[in-house]
């Protein structure tokens, strides 16, 4: 475990090493691209929120960031090397973690199995109960439910479990998909709580969500994808505030 | 491009009408009865596997089924073919019915295997009832033609395959464009929310089983009349159920005439292997291996090869932004 | 169409090779028995050609796989005889296939001599151009075994038997012609069972059996199941004084598949490799040569019914398919008594042949002729020693 | 009564061997959702070799095992990376039965033609006694059956439930993304799978060819029956696959002693659809339903 | 009038208790919301009224009939559609042919009747474009993004015309400015006449929208009124909003 770039475990990494999406070209079998030319960065300590129109290429980022998409062109850089066409097996070991849009949980499996794989490739069973310990104390139904199998909790409660699995390891660049999508106001909270933590702890964040305008709040770079390119990008507070912006891609009202 | 595709049916069922004149001998009449016979069985399976997609390798046991209840009614109570047969097809479509209430209880692997189950039980039934069957030794029926030399009998089915044929492709092509097939395919896709839609899945499911054992019994109730012995490890034999899944699946299961073309291919092929390579079982491994190929290369069938291919979801030209800004009012 | 009945043979088919149209299950349930008949035929063939041929002519053997299916045999025959026009046909094996064969030949009025269709439903079809190739049907297999037990003295003789058949309508056959003649002499039937074919644990029929410690059991079975029974039996410690399966002793895989038990175990058989009847040694001397092993009965029973065809044709002097040299050879068969090297043979008129099968028993490890006694090569051991 | 005991006895020693034959079954069935007709068939090639090492050899039909068990093993990798991995996920269950019965027809016309048709088997002489306990025979073959399947299924339930793979293996069928996503190497892991499956082929062939004659068709005689135990157990349910094995072997034995061979085969069937009627899902467990 | 009324329903699964003697009553033309936090049996509320699950006690009754125990079919063909919280549209049909599939059917010659009629397939394209997804229209389902299914999923409920729709979560994934359109079209529809019972975390959208708000926890209704009086009601404070 001395080299602390191949440990998932080790935790954030020098201030200066990022995730960057570089031109990136991708599309599913033979269909016209998804993403054409999409160019995204974020660095260490900061949230970086992508928000756009369903469909517009959002999740297909994050799969090609997290290598389960390889890109047609363009490059993936993380911590300064180029990471493009790596298995995400892979970039997990250098520290990349990625949340799935929907519902991930393994279904015939317990609570408790799922949240152990979350730390499959750590070997130290006692860092892993210890960090069994801080989820479950995070999302109290992990542990009411640690026996139960995960296909049948509530959406919400399954959200929460994806969500303890992904933090058994301490990544030092985290991809999330709608990670409160589902949740009620209290797990909301408790999901962007984290997300702020990890962000102290010099963690490089990106992050995709509906709930834009909370999302916006507490990022600090938004990137408005459309049509597969980044239309808009800026800090995220400035994005938020812009009226046209906001009635085309993030809501009519604002957050009351 | 319409006309031709409005004129190639018909061009073929006139070929498949003048068959039995244009080939030179009746064995060539007889092997292209076995094989409409295979091709109608065939598309009866698809009426089933097609929309629903439930797999069942076991329709042999609706063809012997058939076979049987039509020699049982002709030999011990003397009933004229003619009745037998729609009797005996009607009386097997009434127990799919029956046997469909289990059997679609369970979805995907475990169906398969009950409709393994099936043939092997209605076989041990046919073997076991001795009495009733004649069991091991067989029943012999009586030829319905009994005027008619073997070459005209073999005419005389074609034509009679002919028209179940027919029947069986009417029957799937006016399911497609139906509701209820669309509710089929719901079923194929995702059960709970087609029911959640109003597809009323239990019934739906145990009619195109019913619907598809029909045909099938028909097959075996004429098969039996032309065929003249029955014997139950072979007329209830899971190679005849896996044959109807093969060519459907060869074809295309999502197209009318994907199981047709299936059974022109491979009832020819079949025997093509068992006089090219029959001195060896390697015709088994031959035939095995076209299946992988067929599996692994062709999963969606030949003709979905000529058909348009799956394009992904077409990207909008202007943005989702702007769109919405268009329809709000 | 050419082969419209009626549709006179073209002459030109009168010269050339005499070709024989046979399809066999060479793949399949039966394609080890298949192709020890496919052996005979071919032995026979060799030899007819080595003397110059049928009536001058050479003899071609065409073989078609029937892969034990039913429909497949059909279609084979009817592609023999109407695509290929051959000159006869030969009969594939087992009763199963032996039935649907039949009825094609019979429909386009081909002598069909057999070689392997003993069931007696066989015979019941209202065949009247079929003939099988061997000394009884299955019915009649045991007749020797059973009028021995049935003379022998009182306190000897047996009162108890077991029955375990195949579900096959040979295998049956066997069991059931034995079990009627005994039961008729008063041997009390105690276990009659009956197995499907999917059967593949015998320990419990075996101990059913144990429970009525019979002193003969007797099994209808073709080759798996015998080794099955007799398994189970040795292990169920059951002790009968006799023992007696149909077809499976009589392969060569027999006695290595049960190891010592086959010893005493009697079987019915239809030719011997040491008997002396006209011909016999020849074939296994030419059998010897082509296959390098042992001939077996299989193969014995095809070269049988060649013997029998052959004769016919040089009686009638006419090998063609036409209804008129078909009907005569059948007219002939009929009539005549043949030699062969099951013995010379003659058939009802039914197609059945009125002769009987001998009985073999494992005796010191090898195969021994025990039964008719002017046949044997030694006597019968009675009682069985113990498993 | 010495017969129902004996009956019942040799119903459970069967049952284990049930047990074993179907443990592969309820793994690609269960776990990895493929249905796999060739199963009986890898158990008949097993045999063969079992076989062959045997004759040619003199060797121990279990001392085979060291080496046939590593290759099957290997088999299963190469059977599930070249063959059963390019199938469509979508369409696995219509798919893999297609591509499986052809595996099973190769096998058969490879078997048939290096083999020929007769019939094989292995006969060892401690497999021919039986232990004779309060009057019910035990037949040693069978006892030690009955062994190597509880000895098989001990293993392969530790693989499965406990290991560490077991639970790689599993995530990997239920979500392969989410199992890529937290490191987990899928594809060699589903080879794995593949090859623990066609691991107890071999060890299911060894005891198979000291027990029965075989020959290459004999494979077809399995398929329903060993099916039948597994939904009867409940899919993906090792546990419930022995518990159902030994259930059936027993009604089977009872059903042949008091009845016939017939309604004793049945058995296995009616216990299916009952099964069906019932509890759809296998009396012993089985797999969540997909629903909501 | 009411449109649908549970009494004391009761469901447990092993020893979680789901839904617990839910009595929930809905007025005819309302739209309804229902909140609670995770866990509390919303989703499992919707599957026995659906009749996807039956429960253990207790009664559903919609416009005084009794559908209790009935398969979920008849319900739908009673009048009552629904969405799934795990969005669930058919992958491999086309997205027009999953509007076509939910069609209502009931009798026979509705059942035998073309699919593609045009009439059906006019309002198919409708429904698609008041989603902005009409452009995907020959697309397979399972081509779709998250948030695209999530609307084809409502358009096609849409399409059976019930008149009772449980929404589970409508909001959830879709893009807020669509959010708005969806609140837009469910009021166009309950103007209409259609009754709405949507779940839903998204608190602008339930207080925004909706009439009348009953809020679940541990498997029953603590509280209900005007989304004004919920809001500031203390044991909703305290069970949902975490305060
Ligand atoms: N099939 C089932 N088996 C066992 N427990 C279940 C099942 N379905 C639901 N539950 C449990 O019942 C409780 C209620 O679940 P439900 O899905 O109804 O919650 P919900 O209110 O919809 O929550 P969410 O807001 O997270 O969607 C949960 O604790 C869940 O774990
Ligand atoms: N597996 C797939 N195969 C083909 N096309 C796909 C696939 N997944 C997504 N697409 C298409 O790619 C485009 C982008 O999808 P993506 O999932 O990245 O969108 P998104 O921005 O995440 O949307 P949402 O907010 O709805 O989750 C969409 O048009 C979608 O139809
Ligand atoms: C004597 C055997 C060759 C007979 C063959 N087994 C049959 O089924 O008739
Ligand atoms: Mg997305
Ligand atoms: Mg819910």
């Amino acid at each position: 475990m001395s080299d602390p770039v191949s440990d998932p475990m080790s935790g954030p990494i020098a201030a200066e090493q990022v995730l960057a999406l570089e031109g990136v070209v991708a599309g599913y079998g033979r269909a016209a691209p998804v993403l054409r030319g999409l160019s995204v960065t974020v660095r260490a300590g900061e949230v970086v929120c992508l928000v756009g129109p369903n469909g517009a290429g959002k999740s297909t980022a994050l799969k090609v960031a997290s290598g389960l998409l390889a890109p047609r062109s363009g490059r993936v850089m993380l911590a300064g090397r180029d990471v493009t066409g790596l298995t995400p097996q892979r970039l997990l070991a250098l520290g990349l973690a990625h949340v799935l849009q929907g519902h991930s949980v393994f279904r015939e499996m317990t609570v408790a199995e799922n949240v152990r794989l979350g730390g499959y490739t750590v070997r130290d069973q006692a860092r892993l109960d210890a960090r069994i310990e801080v989820v479950k104390e995070l999302f109290p139904v992990v542990a009411e439910r640690w026996g139960s199998m995960a296909g049948l909790l509530s959406g919400g409660q399954q959200k929460q479990v994806e969500f303890a699995r992904a933090l058994m390891l301490e990544p030092s660049v985290v991809l999330l998909d709608e990670p409160s999508m589902g949740l009620d106001p209290r797990n909301t909270q408790v999901v962007f709580d984290q997300i702020d933590l990890m962000r102290r702890a010099g963690v490089a964040v990106l992050l995709v969500e509906q709930n834009a305008r909370r999302a916006l709040e507490m990022a600090d770079v938004g990137c408005v994808l459309d049509l597969g390119r980044v239309h808009i990008s800026g800090p995220a507070r400035e994005l938020a505030a812009d009226p046209r912006l906001g009635r085309l891609y993030l809501g009519g009202q604002p957050a009351t | 491009m319409r006309i031709a595709s409005r004129a190639f049916p018909l061009l073929i069922a006139a070929l498949a009408l003048g068959y039995p004149w244009l080939v030179p001998n009746y064995y060539l009449v007889y092997a292209g009865a076995l094989t409409v016979m295979y091709a109608a069985m065939a598309t009866s399976w698809n009426l089933l596997g097609g929309f629903t997609g439930y797999v069942s390798l076991g329709h042999s046991a609706f063809f012997g089924l058939g076979a049987y209840g039509t020699g049982l009614l002709v030999t011990r109570l003397d009933v004229p073919w003619a009745v037998a047969l729609p009797v005996s097809a009607a009386l097997v479509t009434a127990l799919a019915a029956g046997v469909g209430v289990a059997a679609v209880r369970v979805r995907g692997a475990s169906f398969v295997i009950v409709s393994i189950a099936l043939v092997s039980m209605t076989n041990l039934v046919a073997q076991g009832w001795r009495s009733l069957t004649g069991g091991s030794s067989g029943l012999q029926v009586p030829s319905p033609f009994p005027g008619l030399h073997r070459g005209q009998t073999h005419m005389a089915f074609f034509y009679l395959f002919l028209a179940l044929l027919a029947l069986a492709l009417l029957t799937w092509w006016y399911v497609s464009r139906s509701r209820f097939g669309a509710g089929l395919l719901a079923i194929r896709e995702d059960e709970d929310k087609a029911e959640s839609l109003g597809v009323p899945t239990a019934a739906y499911k145990v009619t195109a089983f019913a619907l598809s054992a029909l045909f099938v019994a028909l097959a075996g109730g004429l098969y039996a009349l032309w065929f003249g012995s029955l014997d139950p490890i072979f007329v209830f034999s899971i190679l005849i159920g896996s044959n109807m899944v093969l060519m459907s699946l060869l074809g295309g299961v999502r197209h009318l005439y994907g199981p047709l073309l299936g059974a022109l291919i491979v009832a020819p092929a079949g025997e093509y292997f068992l006089i090219a390579l029959g001195e060896t079982q390697i015709h088994l491994t031959a035939t095995g291996l076209v299946l992988i190929l067929v599996v692994l290369f062709m999963p969606d069938g030949i003709l979905a090869r000529f058909t348009r291919r799956r394009a992904g979801p077409s990207i909008p030209d202007r943005s989702a932004g702007e769109r919405l800004h268009e329809v709000t009012p | 169409k050419t082969d419209e009945p009626g549709v006179a043979q073209s002459p030109g088919q009168q010269q050339g090779a005499v070709r024989i149209g046979i399809s066999l299950p060479l793949t399949g349930d039966f394609s080890e028995p298949g192709k020890g008949i496919q052996e005979g035929y071919q032995v026979w063939a060799d030899r007819v050609n080595a003397k110059g041929g049928l009536l001058g002519r050479k003899v071609e053997l065409i073989f078609r796989d029937d892969a034990s299916d039913p429909n497949r045999v059909s279609s084979d025959y009817e592609s023999l005889i109407t695509q290929d026009k051959v000159d006869l046909v030969f009969g594939p094996f087992s009763s199963r296939l032996v039935i649907p064969a039949a009825k094609v030949a019979e429909s386009y009025d081909m002598l069909f001599v057999e070689p392997a269709g003993a069931a007696a439903e066989v015979f019941e079809q209202g065949f009247t151009r079929l003939f099988y190739a061997a000394p009884a049907i299955a019915d009649d297999h045991y007749n020797y075994l059973a009028d021995y037990l049935v003379k022998l003295p009182a306190d000897q003789r047996p009162k108890t038997a077991a029955y375990a058949s195949l579900d096959d309508p040979f295998a049956q056959g066997t069991a059931y012609g034995l079990r009627d003649k005994l039961a008729a002499a008063g041997i009390k039937t105690v276990v009659d069972e009956v197995y499907p074919p999917e059967t593949t644990d015998f320990a419990p029929i075996a101990a059913k059996i144990a429970a009525a410690k019979p002193d003969v059991v007797v099994g209808g079975t073709q080759f798996e199941d015998a080794v099955g029974l007799v398994r189970a039996l040795q292990e169920l410690k059951v002790q009968p004084k006799l023992a007696a399966f149909s077809t499976g002793p009589t392969l060569p895989e027999f006695p290595d598949a049960v190891k010592d038990a086959a010893e005493h175990i009697v079987s019915p058989v239809g030719w011997s490799a040491v008997a002396d009847f006209p011909g016999n040694q020849e074939m296994v001397a030419r059998y010897r040569e082509m296959f390098g092993s042992e001939p077996h009965e299989d193969a014995a029973n095809g070269y049988t019914v060649g013997q029998i065809v052959e004769a016919a044709v040089n009686a009638v002097q006419c090998v063609d398919p036409s209804p008129t040299c078909q009907d005569k050879l059948t007219d002939h068969l009929r009539q005549g008594t043949f030699q062969t090297v099951v013995g010379p043979l003659s058939f009802d008129e039914k197609g059945r042949p009125e002769q009987a099968h001998m009985i073999q028993q494992y005796v010191g490890g090898k195969v021994e002729i025990v039964l008719p006694e002017q046949a044997g090569t030694t006597g019968l051991v009675y009682p069985k020693q113990a498993w | 009564m010495t017969l129902l005991l004996q009956g019942l006895a040799l119903g459970v020693l069967t049952g284990g061997l049930y047990a074993l034959l179907a443990s592969g079954l309820s793994l690609y069935f269960g776990v990895m959702r493929v249905v796999m007709v060739a199963h009986p068939a890898f158990l008949f090639l097993a045999a063969y070799l079992t076989y062959t090492a045997h004759t040619a050899f003199g060797v121990d039909p279990f001392l085979a095992l060291p080496v046939t068990v590593p290759l099957f093993f290997a088999l299963g990798v190469a059977v599930q990376r070249l063959l059963v991995a390019r199938l469509a996920p979508d369409n696995l269950a219509m798919m893999s039965v297609l591509l499986t019965f052809g595996l099973a027809l190769t096998i058969e016309g490879l078997l048939g033609t290096f083999y020929t048709g007769s019939y094989r088997s292995v006969s060892m002489d401690y497999a021919t006694r039986s232990l004779t306990v309060g009057g019910v025979h035990l037949p040693y073959d069978k006892i030690i059956a009955f062994s190597v399947a509880a000895l098989t299924l001990a293993v392969l339930f530790a693989v499965l439930v406990k290991s560490r793979f077991g639970r790689a293996l599993r995530a990997t069928i239920q979500h392969r993304e989410a199992a890529r996503l937290v490191g987990i190497p899928t594809e060699r892991v589903a080879g794995y799978g593949f090859g623990v499956g066609l691991a107890t082929a071999a060890v299911g062939g060894a005891v198979l060819a000291l027990i029965t004659p075989f020959f290459p068709a004999s494979h077809w005689v399995w398929i329903g029956k060993l099916m039948a135990v597994i939904v009867v157990g409940g899919l993906g349910s090792v546990v419930g696959a022995a518990l159902a094995a030994v259930l059936l072997g027993v009604v089977e034995g009872v059903v042949l002693v008091t009845v016939d061979a017939t309604w004793a085969t049945m058995m296995f069937y009616v216990f299916l659809f009952l099964t069906l009627l019932v509890r759809p899902q296998g009396f012993f467990g089985g797999r969540l339903a997909h629903r909501f | 009038m009411t449109s649908l009324r549970t009494d004391g329903l009761t469901k447990a699964f092993g020893g979680v208790r789901a839904v617990d003697g839910a009595t929930v009553e809905l007025l005819d033309g309302r739209i309804n919301g229902l909140i609670g936090p995770n866990g509390s049996g919303k989703t499992t509320f919707f599957n026995i009224v659906t009749g996807m699950i039956r429960p253990d006690a207790g009664r559903v009754l919609y416009r005084d009939r009794d559908i209790t125990r009935q398969p979920p079919h008849r319900i739908a063909h009673a009048g009552i559609g629904r969405t799934f919280q795990l969005c669930r549209v058919f992958p491999r049909l086309t997205v027009l042919e999953n509007m076509l599939v939910a069609v209502r059917r009931t009798g026979l010659r509705e059942l035998l009747a073309g699919l593609r009629d045009r009439g059906e397939v006019e309002r198919a394209r409708h429904w698609l474009r008041r989603m902005g997804i009409e452009h995907l229209e020959d697309a397979e389902a399972r081509d779709l993004s998250y948030g695209q299914q999530k609307l084809l999923e409502l358009a096609a409920v849409l399409m059976a015309e019930p008149d009772l729709v449980l929404l589970d979560e409508p909001a959830g994934g879709v893009n807020p400015a669509l959010i708005d359109r969806i609140t837009g079209l469910v009021r166009d529809l309950n103007a209409e006449g259609r009754t709405f019972l949507v779940v839903e975390h998204n608190m602008d959208m339930v207080m925004g929208m909706c009439d009348h708000v009953i809020v679940f926890d541990r498997g029953a209704p603590i509280a209900e009124g005007p989304p004004s009086v919920v809001r500031e009601d203390p044991r909703v404070l305290e069970a949902y909003l975490g305060v």
